[in-house]
């Protein structure tokens, strides 16, 4: 028979004031298996422990239940008590009778009779607990980032400093990301390429980070501390080796007429081209749509003027397979279309364009030359008129619920950099609550009021109109609720901001969990916001949430302090209470693997011997690294073959019966 | 349990998940909230762990009251398990209303870690209603009649007989169906090309035709087709260890009725019939007919609500080129909505009538091409359910509500759970209960249909779920 | 020939109600869509022109299950309390001549031989078994086939429908004083009425299709290993599911299993024996292995038990009656009919 | 024989448990006052139960001639026996009735009465034949030569071993051969199977034969006997099958037209050949 001991805690008064330990003693002193059955005011001091270590001792102690407080408190403790005295840490139960009876019950007769339920639960339950090991897996020492902006080049660089292999992949021919887009940075108005650059060289130069730019990962297999990635590494066309950035060849190439994403399109390109000048690594890529070569083989002025001989046309998409023991998506931001927003007129008029427009036209490398002139006619704008919250806290579903949180603080920079530099255009921000929290930005963004005579109304723009000479707007002051009509020269639309394309797919391939707005979901939103619910897949950046630079780059650096902390282990040690397959009973019939979360669940041949006949079944294994734990395999398994450790069919039924 | 001296004090169980409500629970205690001392907890990991089996048990062992509780969706610590839990508990609270077993008696609340009020509310809320319910026998009591059940004068649920066999229906021949079959399983027997094929042959008496594998052309003259061909072929072909492990090498050729080849293509989706070793050749009906004492006895009620012309599974049809008489969709669910139409005592009445009857013989199980469990639990330890046929025992009350939920989007409602049951209980009016609220909720869906669609008990849909109130069961 | 009485039809109710009385009443009662044996009361839809229940008279001697005894558990001390084997007497009404052979069946396994089954015999004892001779035989039957006289079904007391009157005969001491006890509501009658019923009777059940088998010879003990090993069994079984609806539908069905059930420290644990089917994957199955592996042995001992085994231990009785229910009741249709006309050829080959 | 009551079992108490192998234990069980439950013959059974767990038959492996208490001889194999190996301890209660089957015939002089008698066992089927080899020695003159020839798979497996080497082999007029299946160095004895062992052997012709092991033994055990002159009517055995009541009621052990509970286990070689085969 099990020999099971059991503890009554006073937790000081909280438990014993409502709740008679001595009638819960004597309603289970009588329960067969229970050999011990003693009361102490605190179960959870280390005089209370010890009392337990020795009776666990003395009676060879096959099962242990605590009636105490909350086993989200003390689970923990009384389990490294049991290990200590020998008695396997599974084998301990705990009956919640403060939170769940002594706090909320006045009556002491009502809450002792139903500690004395709960405890017979608990041992109904303990009795049928199996002693559990957690799983040993070993630990690949090398991480893998997704995402070459400043969040995936910051963890890359923290990951590598630890001592670490990391490879950092990036689907656009260089790293730097949005930041490297940008031309002042809020609210040091520091020049973005000179914050940025250096850490791009130090990243590229780190010998301990291999940088896959014009790649992207293919397929994800494995799970925590042993990730099998594969990465694509599309054609560039040009021999990484050999080509020295001369730039020879983006010179000659005959094409010109090639929108440059990087500048949005504002700007062309070649057909064999770099993003911009301190693209890293420097070397080009030849876009196989537009090079002629490639069209209809009648060029190849490129490979003739290039000295080293690095251009080659026959280069093929490589396939990358590396094992990781860790991953974070740094996958960025993108802003959201603008088709639904007609009343902004941004597709018919040149002179409405987004912040981000704003941004490469004010740029030195942008396609002005950084001078501040309407797109349409090239004239100096006498007039600029800010909207904010274009599509983000939207409520007519045409755009995101969320706020996009950036573009208060990088419209005020664009006001306070026209102002000083063009003291005489006149600045109109149109917003509805202006928020710019944290050090310095309430600050900057006052000064811009009051220093720089930025105009900030509080109000909705409901129409905007291209006049040819100028744009004609129609809004309404909310604060003094009165009807304007405005003439001005240019709009600038303070964009919503979501996820990468990217990030769906990835988070799929991941099996990591995404919010309705594709943005990656945190293990706990407060107290675990760079990890993913999926064991070893880290967050940072914009992927994970709206947020500027300052915050990236502190949760670039934390994700990156997880990984040390995971890549450090020598073992690591899995949930035990994972779900289990009777090979016997299982059937095969693959209901249980849509359910799980973190596709633990895979399915292979076995030999079966069903008492002498043997057969070859197509049976369920669970892959007990990936799996939580959660249970949901177990409930959709008709024949009852799948079960969970800790949390059996038979230890819940149990656990009814006795309550009933 | 009623103490005959003190007033009733309802026992309720509720099942709260670790992350969210177990917390909200532990909140409310540190927050000092009260509730009724009525209410006992068990944790479970996630509300996708609370099994109906457990719910039903609580009932069955004297729970008044059963409530579960988990995170709101969307912040599952396991991402998508209460989004399961979602659909299960919204399709079996309807059953169990269906079975005029008390809806109030169940309900789902969605309760984070930081709603203790919330949690407290609820708890008093549901103890009052169960309170003002009274003491629950309703479940236990289901499979057994009372003394004299004259609790059943309230007899309106005797116009909901059995389905009515309708013997006016005239059945179109097949006969040129089985000279074409006849043909082609000669012809791919000869040729090698199949090992063996699986219709059905003479029976002993004209109206009892047995499913029989022919194993070379001599034997084909013995192949029949005709409208006693009731029994649904497909589970002959599953790797069936408990039928005596029927390994079969080589290739069959099998002949599927439409609504044969809807299990057909479900096992095959369930991997428990290698398609590479079968034949399937799709052939039409005109609908079955019951026999009784080797009579006809009226074409069967699933014939006759038959919605399933086409094949969705097949290397070659043979079809009625006439148009075999067939009903629209509505009349599928007649019954259903018969008995839905019904107050909720006398669909317990009629329920109890019917469940009374039944002799545990398991033909509706090992009928149910979905059944196809090795170790079914009613006949292994796995859940504490082996107990066979005690039918005063609680496990076995539980039989048909189980199966049904075992069942359920995966039955391709082919109707043979009743047609096989020597007591004519209409079983399959529980299953078809299913789908039909599975068609409401979650879309039109004809299990075996699709291998590749997704199943709706292991599925969810983000913006459809959350429009159904899941303690009303209606779409808001 | 003890006396014959009669009583008019329509004033059956009253003998119902007499006979309900001091004893439980049993009679076929239509509910829910299907006849079944069960308990009387007073508005209950009685039917006595229904051929055949769908369950047995079995049901009242062999419930479904059926506590032996309950165990209580203190700690490891085990205490075992007996139930006693007493029930309160009862009568079945209309069982059709069949059944009641069927019982005779149950009588030889559960009676005849030591250890005497006490739970049966306490409910066989306590029984009066009223038989009904059935109006209209219909195809699946083949009593005849067994030698049973469907227009004389005998049991306790003998009930025949001639006209609008029921005719009664007690046949036994427990049948003639039933008959004494009702014979307030009887008026005396003559045997005679009913001969041209009778033999209307057996005339019909004589021209049955299953009503002449090769049975006449038996099957005798030489013949086992013969039809045992015989290979049509090998395509005989291949159409069955393995359900048991054939051996529960069976009135002379008898096998059953004892488990456990739980009932948690307040009710302890009882031990009870439940109806079980050789049709079942685990009836025999052992914990290092099952001496009937696939569904061809189980079939076959079904079949070989009624039409072998049980007429070898007990002078030749047959372990089937013809009833016709796992006929009618085969959810593919297999046949005892067509087994026995096999084995027949089998025991001509054999003696060939 | 007197016959148990319907089904309902007395409670017994285990006095204590040997580990006999690493696989069987030797439950030693007394009635509730202390002494034996009940009397029976070599070679019968009873029902032993755990409430809640389950119920089946197991051999009695002592003799009618020990008056004191009755030992079962269980090897871990199903729910039931790895409930008893795992959870019970001397002291503990179970529940026990019997005795059911029929017997070896050790009384009847055609059969082993005042016979020369060759046992043969095969790994825990030795328990049955226990209970004769020990009837025979309580009545040592009532019968002729004894020879005992068991294997097992190894030498851990031998079941009683010491038994048999310390006191059988001791016994007057008494052979014991012993074998083990594969090689091993802490063994001095014969390696390799019964069958094998027993024709290296070549016994004389003039024994009564009780045989009991796993199918596969008694088969070839079987041919070597026939081969080597013995006649089956010389021949006993036991049939090991599913037992429920241990009446003849609930058809679980028919086979043919016996019950193996009723009409077995114990059969002779000859009778088994009028039984379909199916045991």
């Amino acid at each position: 028979m099990e020999r099971i001991g059991f503890f009554v805690c006073h937790c000081g008064s909280n438990i014993k004031a409502t709740v008679d330990p001595d009638v819960v003693l004597d309603g289970v002193r009588g329960i067969a298996g229970v050999v011990v059955a003693e009361q102490y005011p605190y179960m959870c001091a280390k005089t209370g422990q010890n009392m337990i270590a020795d009776a666990i001792r003395d009676n060879q102690l096959t099962g242990l239940v605590v009636a105490a407080c909350s086993p989200r408190m003390h689970e923990a403790t009384f389990r490294k008590v049991a290990e200590a005295a020998g008695l396997n840490p599974y084998m301990v139960e705990i009956a919640n009778i403060r939170e769940h009876v002594s706090w909320i019950h006045k009556d002491k007769e009502e809450g002792s009779q139903k500690a004395v339920a709960l405890a017979k639960a608990a041992i109904a339950k303990v009795k049928l607990n199996a002693p559990l090991f957690p799983e040993e897996n070993s630990v690949v020492k090398r991480a893998l980032v997704i995402g070459g902006g400043i969040a995936g080049i910051q963890a890359a660089l923290d990951i590598a400093e630890a001592g670490f292999e990391v490879d950092l992949v990036e689907a656009t021919p260089s790293i730097g990301g949005k930041m490297a887009q940008l031309d002042k940075t809020f609210p040091t108005l520091d020049c973005s390429a000179c914050i940025l650059t250096p850490k791009m060289v130090d990243a590229a130069s780190h010998d301990k980070i291999n940088i896959m730019t014009y790649a992207e990962v293919e397929k994800v297999e494995g799970f925590v501390g042993n990730f099998t990635v594969t990465v694509r590494k599309k054609a560039r066309s040009v021999c990484m080796e050999k080509c020295t950035g001369c730039g020879d060849c983006w010179n000659k190439c005959p094409v010109k007429n090639v929108p440059l994403e990087f500048d949005l399109g504002l700007q062309n390109r070649k057909a064999i081209y770099i993003p911009f000048a301190q693209a890293l690594p420097l070397v080009p890529v030849i876009d196989r749509e537009h090079c002629i070569m490639f069209k209809s083989g009648k060029c190849g002025l490129c490979k003739t003027v290039c000295q080293p001989g690095a251009i080659q046309f026959d280069e093929v998409d490589e396939l990358v397979e590396q094992k990781y023991g860790a991953v974070i998506t740094a996958t960025g931001f993108e802003t959201i279309n603008l088709d639904k927003f007609g009343e902004f007129a941004y597709n018919d008029s040149k002179d409405v364009i987004t912040s981000f427009e704003f941004e490469r036209i004010t740029h030195g490398a942008g396609p002005t030359g950084g001078e501040l002139v309407r797109l349409s006619d090239g004239r100096k704008p006498k007039s600029i008129t800010f909207i904010q919250c274009v599509g983000s806290r939207d409520v007519t579903g045409r755009g995101k619920p969320y706020c996009s949180k950036i573009c208060c603080m990088y419209t005020a920079k664009h006001a306070v950099l026209i102002k000083d530099k063009y003291p005489d255009i006149d600045v109109n921000v149109f917003y509805i609550d202006m928020r710019t929290p944290g050090k310095a930005y309430d600050e900057f963004y006052r000064r811009g009021a009051e220093e720089y005579g930025v105009k900030y109304i509080k109000g909705q723009v409901g129409k905007v109109v291209d006049k040819g000479t100028h744009l004609e707007l129609s809004a309404v002051d909310m604060l003094d609720n009165v009807q304007l009509d405005l003439k001005t020269d240019m709009v600038v639309l303070a964009t919503a901001i979501q996820p990468t394309a990217s990030a769906k797919p990835l988070a799929s391939k991941l099996s990591a969990s995404i919010d309705t707005n594709n943005f990656m979901t945190e293990a706990h939103v407060k107290l675990r916001p760079v990890e993913s619910p999926t064991a070893g897949v880290y967050l940072a950046g914009a992927g994970q949430g709206p947020k500027d630079i300052p915050e990236t780059v502190g949760q670039a650096g934390a994700a990156a302090a997880k990984v040390i902390g995971l890549l450090s282990k020598k073992v690591l040690l899995s949930n035990p209470c994972t779900a289990a397959v009777d090979p016997k009973a299982c059937n095969g019939c693959s209901l249980c693997s849509p359910v799980c979360p973190y596709g633990a669940i895979s399915y292979g041949p076995m030999e079966i011997n069903d008492h002498g006949f043997k057969t070859l079944e197509r049976v369920s294994h669970v892959n007990l690294a990936l799996c939580q734990g959660c249970g949901a395999c177990v409930v959709v398994c008709p024949s009852g073959a799948m079960d969970l450790q800790g949390f059996s069919n038979k230890q819940l039924l149990a656990e009814v019966d006795a309550l009933c | 349990m009623l103490d005959e001296n003190k007033t009733f004090e309802p026992l309720i169980v509720a099942f709260c998940c670790n992350w969210c409500s177990y917390a909200g629970a532990d909140l409310a205690g540190t927050s000092r909230l009260s509730y009724p001392p009525n209410v006992k907890i068990i944790k479970v990991p996630c509300s996708c762990r609370v099994d109906p089996i457990f719910v039903l048990r609580a009932f069955g062992k004297g729970a008044d009251g059963v409530i579960v509780c988990g995170c709101h969706p969307g912040d599952c610590h396991y991402s998508t398990g209460n989004y399961f839990t979602r659909r299960r508990f919204t399709l079996m609270f309807n059953l169990m209303d269906y079975l005029g077993i008390e809806r109030d008696r169940m309900r789902l609340e969605w309760v984070s870690a930081a709603e203790a009020t919330k949690f407290a509310r609820v708890m008093n809320e549901f103890t009052e209603t169960i309170t003002n319910l009274g003491p629950n026998r309703q479940i236990v009591d289901l499979r057994n009649l009372p003394e004299g059940y004259e609790d059943l004068e309230r007899e309106p649920h005797r116009e909901i007989l059995p389905p009515a066999t309708d013997k006016s229906r005239d059945i179109p021949s097949v006969a040129k169906i089985e000279e074409q079959m006849k043909l082609r399983a000669t012809k791919l027997l000869a040729d090698g090309v199949v090992d063996r094929v699986l219709a059905w042959k003479k029976g002993d008496h004209e109206t009892m035709p047995e499913p029989a594998f022919f194993d070379h052309p001599g034997q084909i003259e013995d192949l029949v087709y005709n409208k006693y061909c009731a029994p649904n072929l497909s589970k002959y072909l599953m790797n069936a260890p408990w039928l005596g492990g029927k390994l079969f090498d080589g290739s069959t050729l099998v002949f599927l009725k439409p609504c044969d080849s809807y299990s057909f293509n479900q096992l095959i989706k369930e991997n428990l019939v290698n398609t590479d070793k079968v034949h399937i050749i799709g052939i039409g009906c005109g609908g079955t007919v019951q026999v009784e004492e080797l009579e006809d006895a009226g074409m069967w009620e699933k014939c006759q609500v038959c919605t399933k012309v086409s094949h969705p599974v097949g290397d070659e049809i043979i079809d009625l080129s006439d148009d075999s008489p067939r009903l629209e969709k509505d009349a599928r669910f007649e019954l259903v909505e018969a008995i839905e139409a019904l107050e909720a005592p006398d669909r317990f009445a009629y329920w109890q009538s019917q469940l009374s009857k039944c002799i545990r013989c398991n033909a509706c199980r090992n009928t149910c091409p979905v059944c196809n469990c090795k170790r079914c639990v009613f006949s292994s330890d796995k859940m504490d359910m082996a107990s066979k046929v005690n039918a005063n025992e609680f496990e076995e009350q539980l039989f048909h509500i189980v199966r049904a939920y075992h069942v359920a989007g995966r039955c391709s409602d082919c109707g043979e759970c009743s047609r096989v049951c020597p007591q004519d209980i209409p079983v399959h009016l529980l299953n078809r209960k299913f789908i039909k609220d599975i068609n409401e909720f979650y879309g039109e869906y004809q299990a075996g249909e699709n291998i590749e669609a997704p199943e709706p008990l292991t599925s969810y849909d983000l913006n459809n779920d959350g429009q159904i109130d899941i303690n009303k069961g209606v779409r808001t | 020939m003890s006396k014959t009485y009669k009583i008019a039809l329509d004033k059956l109710p009253e003998l119902y109600a007499q006979t309900a009385e001091n004893r439980n009443l049993y009679l076929p009662i239509r509910r829910g869509g299907t006849l079944n044996f069960e308990a009387w009361h007073k508005d209950a839809a009685v039917d006595l022109y229904g051929l055949k229940t769908a369950n047995t008279p079995k049901d009242l001697f062999l419930p479904q299950s059926e506590d032996l005894y309950t165990i209580k558990m203190d700690g490891t001390n085990i205490e075992v309390f007996a139930r006693e084997f007493f029930d309160k007497p009862f009568a079945i009404f209309g069982i059709k001549a069949c059944d009641i052979e069927a019982i005779k069946v149950l009588d030889n396994i559960y009676l005849s031989k030591q250890p005497v089954d006490m739970f049966y015999k306490a409910r066989r004892d306590n029984a009066v078994l009223i038989s009904l001779a059935c109006n209209e035989p219909k195809n699946a039957c083949f009593c005849h086939a067994f030698g049973l006289d469907a227009g004389n079904p005998g049991g306790d007391v003998t009930t025949w429908i001639n006209g609008d009157n029921l005719y009664i005969q007690g046949q036994t001491d427990k049948g003639s004083a039933y008959v004494e006890e009702m014979s307030g509501l009887l008026e005396a009658a003559d045997f005679g009425d009913l001969s041209g019923l009778q033999a209307n009777i057996r005339e019909t059940a004589q021209n049955l299709p299953y009503a002449k088998l090769p049975l006449d010879k038996g099957f005798t003990s030489e013949d086992m290993m013969a039809m045992f090993n015989s290979e049509q069994w090998g395509s005989f079984h291949r159409a069955c599911i393995g359900c048991g609806t054939c051996t529960y539908s069976c009135p002379t069905c008898s096998c059953y299993d004892i488990k456990d059930h739980d009932g948690g420290d307040c009710k302890g644990v009882t031990r009870f024996r439940c109806w079980d089917s050789c049709m079942y994957p685990d009836f025999t199955l052992m914990a290092h292995g099952n001496n009937r592996l696939t569904q061809k042995e189980r079939f076959r001992q079904r079949f070989m038990h009624k039409l072998m085994y049980h007429p070898m231990n007990y002078e030749g009785q047959f372990g089937c009656v013809g009833c016709g229910r796992c006929i009618n009741k085969c959810p593919v249709s297999l046949n005892i009919v067509k087994i026995i006309k096999s084995l027949a050829e089998v025991k001509e080959d054999a003696n060939a | 024989m007197q016959m148990p009551d319907m089904l309902i079992p007395q409670v017994g108490i285990i006095t204590d448990i040997i580990q006999e192998t690493p696989d069987v234990k030797t439950f030693r069980v007394v009635d509730l006052k202390g002494n034996k439950a009940f009397d029976h013959m070599p070679g019968q059974c009873a029902m032993l139960s755990i409430p809640g767990v389950g119920e089946a038959m197991f051999s009695i492996s002592t003799s009618p001639t020990n008056t004191k208490y009755m030992d079962f001889s269980i090897k871990r194999v199903g729910a039931l026996t790895n409930y008893m190996h795992d959870k019970m301890n001397p002291g503990d209660h179970i529940t026990i009735r019997g005795p059911y089957g029929n017997a070896f015939p050790v009384d009847d002089a055609n059969a082993l009465k005042g016979k020369n008698i060759l046992f043969i066992g095969g790994g825990i089927a030795l328990a049955p034949l226990r209970s004769v080899i020990h009837y025979v020695f309580d009545n040592r003159d009532d019968y002729g030569y004894v020879d005992i020839l068991y294997g097992a798979r190894s030498v851990a497996d031998l079941v009683y071993h010491r038994e048999i080497e310390k006191s059988w082999a001791e016994k007057r007029n008494t052979n014991v051969f012993l074998t083990i299946d594969r090689p091993d160095d802490a063994w001095e004895g014969n390696v390799g199977f019964v069958p094998d062992y027993f024709k290296k052997i070549g016994f004389s012709t003039d024994k009564v034969v009780v045989m009991c092991g796993p199918p596969i033994m008694i088969k070839f055990v079987l041919a070597v006997l026939l081969e080597m002159g013995f006649k089956k009517e010389q021949v006993f055995t036991t049939l090991e099958l599913r037992m429920k009541c241990g009446i003849g009621k609930c058809g679980r052990c028919n086979i043919g037209d016996k019950f193996v509970c009723m009409d077995g286990p114990v059969f002779r070689v000859d009778e088994l050949d009028q039984i379909p085969e199916e045991f």
